[in-house]
């Protein structure tokens, strides 16, 4: 282990490392992506710390596990900034939580950098200090997918989309987003369900898109739900033309958990282990080398997180929780293009990142970007081969 | 639409069934034993994991992992049953039952987000992506193997506890120790075989629900809602009668889902439930005895 | 006279933590004998029968069946050596069917064709029990109840029998039956131990009777003469009948 | 804020001996209904707070009828589908509640620092924590209060004696309700974002539960105290054993252990009365006196 | 004047007819006794007559007024106490929290009203000491033994101040002397103008103590009159007594 929880270290040493408070969800819902992230800091931290640290002092990660409880996230923020006197906080996992926990960040000044509140809500909140490490929110994820299918010759263009989506802001987001860009290019919704998170059974769902029998099918998910639907619309012998999943494909266990069904679906994804962006293999080295095994999207905004503070710390040369500093990050944050891993990220003033997500897609088996044209890897295939 | 309502039909039916598996086991507990056990989901998700582990560890087929499993949660359930219910102080069984199974369910959780983490896993066989399709409607086949193993171990079930001996022994135990004893039945053993026949079932029901969903440690919250709607509407302690209500509310939320959404067809679970307690508190199957001699 | 089958000798026995109910009682039950325990509401007359079918381990004392110590046995070890016990109240498997009921009470007998005949017995003797052979014995009335309890301790032919207020809540005609078999049972050589509120019933049948007061036998001797006794008679088998 | 739910639970809990691991239902619409009223109508705090906790009374009143039909197991159960039937909803009714979005309650002090406005939720709790004392220390010594705990005991049986007990429950249940949803208002104004997951939760419900228990339920003070132990307990696992999931089972364990050894929680243990009959009947003294020669 | 009057009652029990067109009158100020064998549907009629089972058919009326249907409490607060067959008291709570439980009206000032309510302390108190328990006022119902919750029952019952009190076998289990001291407790009450309707298989006691009986066969009324007629009655010697 590199970091132990910070519960029994003596606070007040502000001039030794740069304590950097986080809350994660190791527990409940959000423990796997929560898992993630926290490696991703871990990782970032790891390699600052080999290259001397920030501003010359170590960085010193403080993590928290909410248990997925809101309750806890801000209670956790609030005694790591007033109890722990941390110099830095990073974000947790999942729109959910990061409402609160910005909230907290907020009423005591501090700049609040997250990896994984995707969801439009989280900025329409008045947040003053909050940026999002990732490309796109959830609403612009599919944004390049909907242009090509925009773009697509009329006599080969879906003409009819089913949507199916999770009850949670950012995998509606999502789908949403899509939604309503196709909706407005003329492309027909005949389905549109939202189901609650205790869904577990997915096959009536599937029977209401087989009923339908789209062009393209959407599905706005998380990994459960995204495993539940494919197997579902398998079974039935839905073939669309296009599938497109969010979050569950992005997953190394979802191929498996599909079981050869994987081939061709499509989704969005802010991050690609090949990608040649400026730190992404050195982050992948570093990865492998302490965790084993190949990193994934969380850890990959989580480590996106630690880029972006540590170019701000660099270039307004402070690193601790009073208000001089912590504005003046929020503002170089503000203003400033970062190098990530993800790729160049720019914010507006609400916090947003202001790019787009690249699209994957399965294709023989191994992850491909297919979308945007200057990223891919390979072609986008359409129409899919039958599951 | 007419297809669509009997494919919601037809799906509702084979997820009764699975329902009804999942159910039995609790219905058995509470009717017969008179405790409530929340940690039965809790239960299903472990077998779920033990039969993940076997499978991918030896490659074999998920359903050859139940003469593991089934021996293992037998032992369990007697365990269980002896070192912790029995324990319980008899006058306030049921409320002391929940709070002592909460506990054994959040201690399952927590030991397999320790060593699964918490990561979804998942099991699927090639069998279980295909089938059948019998006029329009199709009948994916690990629904199909889900019913048929439900009906079997049901079938088997309700062998045990109504005509065998062991479970006249049984239900005797519940229903007057003291008595029990004075006939010559070993009380502990049964009791303890009892719970274990009961954790059985959970194997069962854990290796078919491995199949067709993915899972990961904190899943069973979401079932113990529904479960215990279903063992109510049947009837506390009716094992049959948690079956019908099981396929009832199979084949209502299937039908619900396929006509209007998911939110509605998860409520239904609950609706039914209250309108059984006003109609029928009793549940639709269970002969509550009235105590008032 | 024949030889002692059950004796309980200087038995303390109680509940939990508290007070001992008995306080060094003996009692000696002969093979072919019925003694008869009187004595008021909670004297401890049903701990008496819970220490001899073992369902209670007594303090300190010993409990002798046949001449062996059988101290501190579970109730199974104690049936299989004939020893059984019907108990106060209703003990009925109430959500179990008549039948099934019945059928329990011959648990350890393998024996079918056995089984078979006791069952025909009792259903005789009790006409109830055959009537509602397959109803649900908890919805029976309290008398009914109590005689598919006492039909249940019919399907074994034990060598001792504990008999805890086995007509309370029967009609006389259904008392008159209860009596009769225990009048059956001595002549057939079975040691019987009765307890009876009704106790100048249970005196008139019974050969030795036993006042039992505060955890001990007092006085014990000839049934009759008990009975006969006004001083008992009015302290505990109630006044003369007023009419 | 524990205190306080623990106690309003015991209204109900420790007097009729109905264990609800639902009262977050009640928790859950008081904090949203206060949220609402005061982003929707503009309400101020304190008469949003009010007029959310008498709904809620209201509405727990309409719950009741149908849920106190039920008794023990059973009753646990309905409580249960109650919690998840109110997360639906209030998911599902994303035009009125935000759905899974949650919904924001801007602070009703915004001139005050963090925390001060800590320091006033805090007194603002202990208020309704000393209110729920009083009204529970008033209910133990009235009538009313003999009735409920006579429902415990035997419901027929009180019933027969005249005790009204439909209405008894259900003014019990409404009486808790009343006293948990003020709890969730106050939590929403001073947390400020609800999100149905989590103020719906079973978790909530069963710490109360845990509390109440721990502490002893037939005692004014017991859920106080229990709250007293179980809130840090539970942060302290979190933070010696944060690092797996494997603090869920420590409080699981905590939990068993609890049911198992202190049933009747930790004041009743020490102030146990010597149990069993310790009554010494003179009349059979004299009885013995004149009959031994 | 007449207290109870029962016309048509009927209920039945998948094919049993626990009670079969019941149509009886009591009248005030009188002990009545119920008798019949075993299952001829004497707790079930206690049961419709204080709303705790619904009939099928057939009207209750105390004192002219429909109490048909009526809830247990209501029935309760119409004046009509009853015991239970086998005796039910609150075991943990103490003796004098049993006798406080009782609830005459519902009125909303009574029932905030503190628990130590003199008067009704001061009332409770009374009962007891006219049972003769009043030293266990502290002790907790289930401490207590067969005899004394037998008589907390009653006093409890009395608590409410009932005009028509029906006892479901007072004397079932019953030391005799107890027995004896319950039917002088009877005779006092009802000297006060208590109406009394009690079940009782023990026909030393019905005969000794009833002003007027009735007897039931198979959920009907077979006979009624004095004691002394109906102990005659060739049907209810067939019956109920005859052996
Ligand atoms: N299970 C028990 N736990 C605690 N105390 C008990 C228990 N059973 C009986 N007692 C107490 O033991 C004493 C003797 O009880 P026991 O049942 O032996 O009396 P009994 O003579 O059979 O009376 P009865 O004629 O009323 O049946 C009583 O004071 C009673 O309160
Ligand atoms: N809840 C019930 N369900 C089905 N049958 C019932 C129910 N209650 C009573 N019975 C039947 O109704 C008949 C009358 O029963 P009831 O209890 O009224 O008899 P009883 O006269 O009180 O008899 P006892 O003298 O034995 O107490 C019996 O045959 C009994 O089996
Ligand atoms: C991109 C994801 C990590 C976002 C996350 N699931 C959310 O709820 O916002
Ligand atoms: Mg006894
Ligand atoms: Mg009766």
């Amino acid at each position: 282990k590199t970091d132990e929880p910070g519960a029994a270290q003596s606070p007040g040493q502000q001039q030794g490392a740069v304590r950097v408070g986080i809350s994660l969800p190791l527990t409940g819902d959000f423990s796997e992506p929560g898992k993630g992230i926290q490696e991703g800091y871990q990782v970032w931290a790891d390699r600052v710390n080999a290259k001397g640290g920030l501003l010359g002092r170590k960085v010193e990660l403080l993590f928290r596990d909410d248990a997925s409880d809101p309750n806890r996230v801000s209670s956790d923020y609030e005694s790591l900034i007033t109890q722990d006197k941390v110099d830095l906080v990073f974000g947790p996992f999942s729109s959910r939580l990061v409402i609160p926990a910005a909230k907290v960040a907020e009423s005591y000044d501090m700049v609040f950098v997250e990896p994984a509140g995707a969801a439009a809500e989280v900025f329409e909140q008045g947040f003053t200090r909050l940026f999002y490490a990732a490309p796109a929110i959830a609403d612009d994820h599919y944004n390049y997918l909907a242009d090509y299918l925009v773009k697509l010759p009329a006599d080969q263009r879906p003409k009819t989309a089913a949507y199916a989506s999770l009850d949670d802001p950012f995998a509606q987001g999502t789908a949403y987003g899509l939604r309503d860009r196709l909706a407005a290019a003329g492309i027909e919704t005949v389905v549109d369900e939202v189901y609650p998170p205790e869904t577990t059974d997915f096959a009536p769902i599937a029977a209401k898109i087989a009923a339908a029998n789209p062009d393209l099918v959407v599905g706005g998910t998380q990994f459960e739900d995204a495993v539940g639907l494919v197997r579902a619309l398998q079974e039935l012998k839905v073939q669309p033309k296009l599938a497109a999943f969010s979050t569950g494909p992005t997953l190394p266990e979802f191929p498996e958990a599909v079981t050869g069904a994987a081939e061709h679906i499509v989704s969005p994804v802010g991050w690609s282990a090949t990608a040649d962006l400026p730190g992404n293999q050195e982050m992948v080295a570093r990865y492998k080398e302490m965790f084993g095994g190949e990193p994934n999207e969380d850890a990959a905004n989580g480590y996106t997180v630690g880029q972006i503070i540590e170019a701000a710390v660099a270039a307004v040369r402070c690193a601790d929780p009073s208000k001089a500093c912590q504005d003046k990050l929020t503002q170089h944050i503000r203003q400033a293009t970062f190098q990530t891993v993800v790729g160049p990220l720019s914010f507006d003033d609400q916090g947003r990142p202001e790019q787009a997500h690249m699209i994957q897609q399965y294709v023989n088996g191994k992850i491909e970007i297919v979308l945007p044209e200057q990223a891919e890897t390979a072609d986008l295939v359409y129409p899919k081969r039958a599951w | 639409m007419v297809n669509l309502i009997l494919q919601g039909l037809a799906l509702g039916v084979l997820t009764g069934g699975l329902y009804a598996l999942l159910a039995s086991g609790l219905s058995l507990y509470f009717g017969v034993m008179r405790v409530v056990m929340v940690a039965h989901p809790a239960f299903l998700f472990l077998a779920a994991y033990l039969t993940y582990t076997v499978h991918t560890a030896f490659g074999v087929d998920p359903f050859l992992a139940l003469p593991v499993t089934v021996p293992v949660f037998f032992a369990l359930g007697v365990a269980v049953q002896r070192l912790l219910v029995a324990r319980l102080a008899p006058d306030n069984l049921a409320m002391m039952s929940v709070l002592l199974t909460f506990g054994i369910a959040l201690t399952i959780e927590g030991l397999l987000g320790t060593f699964y983490t918490g990561s979804y896993r998942s099991i699927s066989m090639e069998y279980a992506t295909r089938s059948l399709t019998v006029g329009g409607v199709s009948l994916p086949y690990d629904r199909i193997i889900a019913f048929a193993v439900a009906a079997l171990t049901l079938g088997v079930l309700f062998a045990v506890l109504v005509k065998s001996r062991f479970g006249r022994a049984l239900r005797a135990t519940i229903q007057h120790p003291e008595a029990a004893r004075l006939v010559g039945i070993p009380t502990g053993r049964v009791a303890g075989y009892g719970f274990g026949v009961g954790l059985a079932t959970a194997a069962v029901g854990g290796t078919v629900l491995a199949l067709i969903t993915p899972f990961f440690p904190a899943s069973h919250w979401v079932w113990i809602g529904k479960l215990m709607a279903i063992i109510v509407v049947g009837g506390l302690g009716s094992v049959v009668g948690a079956a019908l209500a099981a396929v009832l509310l199979g084949v209502v939320e299937g039908l619900v889902l396929v006509t209007v959404d998911a939110t509605w067809a998860t409520m239904m679970f609950y609706v039914f439930l209250f309108l059984t307690l006003l109609a029928r508190p009793q549940g639709f199957f269970g002969g509550r005895l009235a105590h008032r001699f | 006279m024949s030889e002692p089958v059950l004796v309980l000798e200087d038995v303390v026995a109680g509940y939990g933590r508290a007070a001992p109910v008995l306080r060094g009682l003996s009692v000696t039950v002969r093979a072919g004998e019925v003694v008869c325990l009187v004595g008021p509401n909670g004297a401890g007359k049903s701990t008496v029968l819970k220490v001899a079918s073992g369902l209670l381990a007594p303090r300190s004392g010993r409990v002798l069946l046949a001449g062996r110590d059988v101290t501190g046995l579970s109730p199974q070890k104690l049936l299989g050596l004939g020893l059984s016990h019907v108990l106060q109240g209703h003990s009925v498997f109430r959500e179990m069917t008549v039948a099934e009921n019945v059928r329990l009470g011959g648990y350890t007998v393998r024996d079918q064709a056995r089984l078979d005949a006791r069952i025909a017995t009792v259903k005789e003797l009790f006409p109830v029990v055959a009537e509602r052979w397959g109803s649900m014995a908890g919805l029976l009335s309290g008398g009914q109840q109590k005689q598919v309890e006492f039909a249940r301790a019919l399907m074994l032919e034990p060598a001792v029998v504990l008999l805890d207020e086995p007509s309370m809540g029967l009609d006389p005609r259904n008392t008159q039956v209860v009596f009769d078999q225990i009048d059956l049972m001595r002549r057939a050589g079975v040691a019987v131990l009765l307890v009876e509120q009704n106790a100048r019933r249970a005196l008139e049948t019974a050969d030795v009777g036993c006042v039992l007061d505060l955890g001990r036998v007092h006085i014990s001797g000839p049934a009759r003469e008990l009975a006969a006794d006004p001083r008992l008679g009015r302290l505990y088998l109630g006044g003369q009948p007023a009419t | 804020m524990y205190a306080a739910m623990a106690t309003s639970w015991n209204l109900l809990g420790g007097f009729t001996g109905y264990v609800s691991l639902g009262h977050s239902a009640f928790f859950g619409l008081g904090a949203y209904g206060t949220g609402l009223l005061v982003t929707r109508l503009d309400v101020p705090w304190v008469v949003a707070l009010v007029v959310s906790a008498v709904l809620v009374t209201a509405f727990a009143a309409g719950v009741g009828v149908a849920a106190v039909r039920v008794r023990g197991a059973s009753f646990v159960i309905v409580s249960i589908a109650l919690v998840s039937m109110m997360n639906l909803v209030v998911q599902g009714w994303r035009s009125l509640t935000g759905g899974s979005t949650g919904l924001q309650v801007p602070s009703p002090f915004p001139g005050l620092h963090r925390g001060q406005t800590h320091m006033v939720f805090f007194y603002l709790f202990l208020a309704l924590l000393a209110l729920a004392l009083l009204v529970w220390w008033y209910v133990s010594r009235s009538r009313f209060g003999a009735g409920l705990r006579a429902i415990r005991e035997d419901e027929d049986k009180a019933e027969s004696l005249g005790v009204p007990t439909g209405a008894y429950k259900v003014t019990a249940f409404s009486l808790s309700a009343l006293f948990v949803a003020l709890a969730g208002g106050l939590y929403a104004l001073w947390f400020g974002s609800l999100d149905p997951i989590f103020v719906f939760s079973i978790l909530i419900g069963s710490y109360m539960v845990l509390m109440s228990l721990l502490g002893g339920v037939r005692h004014l003070f017991g859920p106080l105290l229990g709250a007293l132990i179980v809130a840090p307990a539970g942060e302290y696992f979190l933070i010696a054993l944060g690092e797996t999931q494997i603090h869920l089972t420590a409080t699981g364990l905590v939990l068993v252990l609890v049911v198992l050894f202190m049933p009747d929680g930790i004041l009743a243990r020490l102030t146990r009365r010597r149990a069993g009959p310790s009554i010494h009947d003179q009349s059979a003294d004299q009885r013995l006196q004149e009959v031994t020669p | 004047m007449t207290s109870l009057r029962t016309e048509g009652l009927t209920k039945a029990f998948g094919g049993v007819r626990a009670v079969d067109g019941v149509t009886v009158e009591l009248r005030d100020g009188l002990i009545n006794g119920l008798i019949g064998p075993n299952g001829s549907g004497k707790t079930t009629f206690f049961n419709i007559v204080t709303g705790m089972i619904r009939a099928d058919a057939g009207r209750v009326l105390y004192r002219d007024r429909d109490i048909t249907r009526h809830a247990p409490h209501r029935v309760a607060h119409a004046g009509i106490g009853r015991t239970f067959q086998l005796c039910r008291v609150f075991p943990r709570l103490t003796v004098l929290e049993n006798m406080l439980v009782a609830v005459r009206r519902t009125r909303l000032r009574e029932l905030l009203a503190g628990l130590r309510d003199k008067g009704e302390v001061e009332r409770a108190r009374h009962w007891l000491r006219r049972m003769g328990i009043e030293h266990l006022e502290d002790a907790e119902a289930r401490d207590l033994s067969y005899g004394q919750q037998k008589l907390l029952e009653l006093a409890a019952v009395l608590m409410a101040e009932p005009d028509l009190i029906l006892l479901d076998e007072p004397a079932g289990g019953v030391n005799p002397a107890l027995i004896d001291r319950i039917a002088g407790l009877v005779r006092d009450l009802n000297a006060e103008g208590r109406t009394f309707l009690v079940v009782e298989h023990n026909m030393e006691l019905v005969m000794g103590m009833c002003d007027h009986v009735i007897v039931f066969d198979r959920g009907a009324p077979i006979a009624e009159g004095p004691p002394s007629v109906v102990r005659e009655d060739p049907r209810v010697l067939e019956a109920y007594l005859g052996v």
